[in-house]
């Protein structure tokens, strides 16, 4: 069954999402976030996309939940005040307008004869994309990582100098 | 789509035989070793000290921004890799942005080992 | 034990029953395979996948190495300091020393500190075992003796490595210990920094192979070791892994003479053997990775067969990572990332360039 | 009905999770792991289509790496910018943050 994979791996990301934002400790939804990304990760590697699935684990779970972890602990694992009601009545219904535009879509694209393209990834047109179509935005990462890092580094300096 | 194919089939089995090596261990030590609770004992261990203080004591950081810096060169260098695959494939053109790319991740290194020695880090 | 553990005890052994299991369930086919080769023709046994998961490069192989390493690295560290070293337990100089010491650890209480974060401070142990041990799936000893001979080895290699600090920082913060804090905290940024130098100084080895499977980086050397073409990053790559490994002179993590002992500082008993184990299988996995990189994995004169060079060279690589601890004195944390982000990653960075200045006259030399 | 339209449903859920955190929390930290599960929802979409669309699988790769790329940086100023203010205020509510002068 083509279904079964996705929709479990659907049940499985999505229970940790919604785990990682309403669990009271803050380590432990850090830790359903990694767990999150590992989900996303098998969806890469069950669409057969395998460096795009290593790069989500290397950069999400290596850096990103890794640093986050570090805040979470520096910052306190113990929740401040939590919720805004009139805002979880707007998130509601955002939640109710996005599975609506999602009916929307199905009606579309679920009348599509769509197969899976059986065409198997190779590494050589990722390369080419990289070297010949996408030099420009890469110039364009480069200025905003180091943007980004400058920022950060000038963010941080001031807490150096304090401690 | 591929779903075990490749082989990956043996990282699963493999996985699963590290798990069960590792928990087997584990739950054996539980099940010989003795458990004999006493409030000292389970007190944490401070060099012989009384441990004093709070439960979680925030600590300093000041290697945080080696950390952010982390993060940006995380990227970047997975991103290289695409390109070391096809290295000869493209010439001396198709490496100028990548080389470029590097160029510009060097002065955030300097700045942020400036910023360090200025702290006194 | 007593009613307070019975729990922990209950739903580790209920999770390895599934487990074994599960690994039993999916391994039918291979066992009865592997039984009637074994039956027919016993010198075919080592070409079947079970045998390679559980014997060769599979899970034998790398629990017998750690403790081998471990007695190795007892006797050299004291006949460097003149001593002895283990001598009484299993015959010649103590040989079987390892062993006994696992047995004791069997026997010994893991203690669960006050007011620790019990579920994760009860697993990061066994992930620590299993994420360290991960990473050797990929390495292989001749061009078939591999486990899972996969088309994006090195970036599955390096994704599995970026695992263990996140591992190391709740084991040190569910330990509710401030010595084990202060470790996990230097852990994280040592591991953190010099995971750049690693990632940066493997690009020449892809690069000049043009592959992410192991197999053809190794094929890739039969004319010339990279170790010759990239020598830098050959050298950079090395240093980075004793820090990775939180080797001696890199050991700030759990600096015994001022961290007590850094993260471990709660462990006891099999918690803490399956660390140890954990740190000892990581050097397998980066000595065969040192090897497949630079020193031309199994590739060698015709005088030993393929795996035989392969053995022959992680061999001397651990050698020499674990003469380090007896030369070496401890450098201090802010030295440590001083010289990652200072020195190793523009070292990495110059070689990347030079072969980029050379890459006319390369292709040559690559196999 | 096409297999498609299983990772369409995916990414939606993933998105209104992520906007549902975005709106009723309060924890800066929290903000983030919702911002994080909205930029994957987005990438989830992009290797689906790719896959079932029949586009180029690399150029498709290359956009989502691009797109991780830019998490990273994102992340990285957020939570310099958290600590920052945990610092000044010893506390990351976002209601809280009225000035930011630093």
């Amino acid at each position: 069954m083509d279904y079964i994979v996705p929709l479990a791996l659907m049940a499985f990301s999505s229970a940790a999402a919604l785990f990682s934002l309403e669990s009271k400790s803050l380590v432990y939804g850090a830790i359903a976030l990694a767990v999150f990304f590992l989900g996303l990760s098998l969806f890469f590697f069950y669409l057969d996309l395998p460096y795009l699935a290593i790069f989500q684990l290397a950069v999400y779970v290596g850096a990103i939940v890794v640093l986050i972890m570090f805040t979470v602990m520096i910052v306190g694992d113990k929740q401040t005040r939590e919720g805004r009601a009139p805002l979880v009545v707007l998130g509601a219904l955002g939640f109710v307008s996005m599975i609506t535009s999602f009916a929307y879509a199905m009606e579309y694209f679920g009348s599509l004869d769509l197969v899976p393209s059986a065409q198997p990834f190779s590494m050589a047109s990722l390369s080419a994309a990289i070297v010949q179509n996408y030099g420009a935005v890469i110039l364009v990462l480069a200025c905003l990582l180091t943007a980004s890092a400058y920022g950060a580094i000038a963010l941080a300096r001031k807490e150096a100098e304090e401690t | 789509m591929a779903v075990l194919g490749d082989g990956s089939f043996w990282f699963l089995v493999y996985l699963l035989l590290l798990l069960t090596t590792g928990l087997v261990l584990y739950s054996v030590s539980f099940a010989l070793a003795p458990r004999v609770r006493s409030p000292l004992k389970e007190e944490t261990f401070e060099s012989g000290q009384i441990p004093p203080g709070g439960k979680r004591v925030r600590l300093v950081m000041q290697y945080f921004i080696f950390l952010l810096l982390f993060m940006i060169f995380d990227v970047v260098s997975m991103l290289l890799f695409a390109w070391g695959y096809a290295f000869f494939d493209y010439g001396p053109a198709g490496s100028a942005y990548p080389v470029l790319l590097l160029f510009f991740l060097v002065p955030p290194i300097y700045l942020t080992l400036k910023v360090a020695r200025q702290v006194g880090v | 034990m007593d009613d307070y553990s019975r729990p922990f005890f209950r739903a580790i052994a209920v999770t390895s029953l599934l487990v074994t299991a599960t690994a039993l369930y999916l391994l039918k086919g291979d066992i009865m395979n592997a039984l009637e080769v074994l039956l027919t023709d016993p010198l075919a046994i080592t070409a079947t996948g079970l045998f390679r998961a559980l014997v060769f490069p599979g899970l034998l192989f790398i629990s017998v190495v750690p403790l081998m390493a471990e007695w190795v690295e007892r006797k050299f560290v004291a006949r460097v300091q003149v001593r002895v070293g283990p001598l009484y337990v299993g015959g010649p100089e103590g040989l079987l020393q390892p062993v006994a010491d696992m047995f004791k650890l069997l026997f010994k209480e893991i203690i669960i500190p006050k007011n620790a974060d019990r579920p994760i401070f009860l697993m990061a142990p066994v992930f620590a075992f299993v994420l360290g041990a991960l990473p050797t799936i990929v390495i292989p000893y001749s061009p078939s003796m591999v486990i899972w001979n996969y088309g994006y080895g090195v970036l599955l290699f390096f994704a599995i490595l970026a695992f263990f600090p996140l591992d190391v920082l709740l084991a040190a913060w569910s330990s509710n210990n401030k010595y084990s804090f202060i470790g996990g905290l230097r852990a994280l940024y040592q591991q953190a920094s010099y995971e750049i130098p690693i990632f940066l100084s493997a690009l020449p080895a892809v690069m000049l192979a043009g592959s992410f499977r192991l197999a053809d980086i190794a094929q890739a050397q039969s004319k010339v070791w990279f170790v010759f073409l990239a020598p830098v990053s050959a050298a950079v790559f090395f240093v980075s892994m004793l820090a990775e490994m939180e080797r001696i002179p890199f050991d700030m993590p759990e600096a015994d003479s001022e961290l007590v002992s850094g993260w471990t500082t709660e462990y006891s008993g099999m918690a803490w053997g399956l660390y140890q184990f954990s740190i000892y299988v990581k050097m397998l996995a980066f000595a065969g990775i040192f090897v497949v990189f630079f020193l031309g994995g199994w590739t060698g004169p015709p005088v030993l067969p393929a795996v035989a060079w392969s053995l022959v060279k992680v061999s001397v690589v651990i050698l020499v990572l674990l003469s380090t601890r007896a030369f070496w004195p401890r450098i201090r944390i802010d030295q440590l990332i001083r010289a990652g982000w200072g020195r190793l990653i523009p070292l990495a960075i110059l070689n990347i360039l030079l072969l980029v200045l050379f890459q006319h006259y390369l292709p040559g030399v690559v196999g | 009905m096409n297999g498609l339209v299983v990772y369409i449903a995916a990414s939606t859920v993933f998105l209104a999770i992520g906007v549902y955190g975005l709106l009723s929390k309060r924890n800066a930290i929290r903000i983030m792991f919702a911002i994080e599960i909205i930029i994957n929802a987005a990438n989830l979409n992009i290797a689906a289509f790719a896959r079932y669309m029949s586009y180029d699988l690399g150029q498709a790769q290359a956009v989502a790496t691009f797109v991780i790329a830019l998490a990273a940086a994102e992340a990285a100023v957020g939570l310099a910018i958290i600590i920052e203010v945990f610092r000044l205020r010893g506390r990351v509510d976002v209601d809280e943050m009225k000035e930011m002068k630093g």
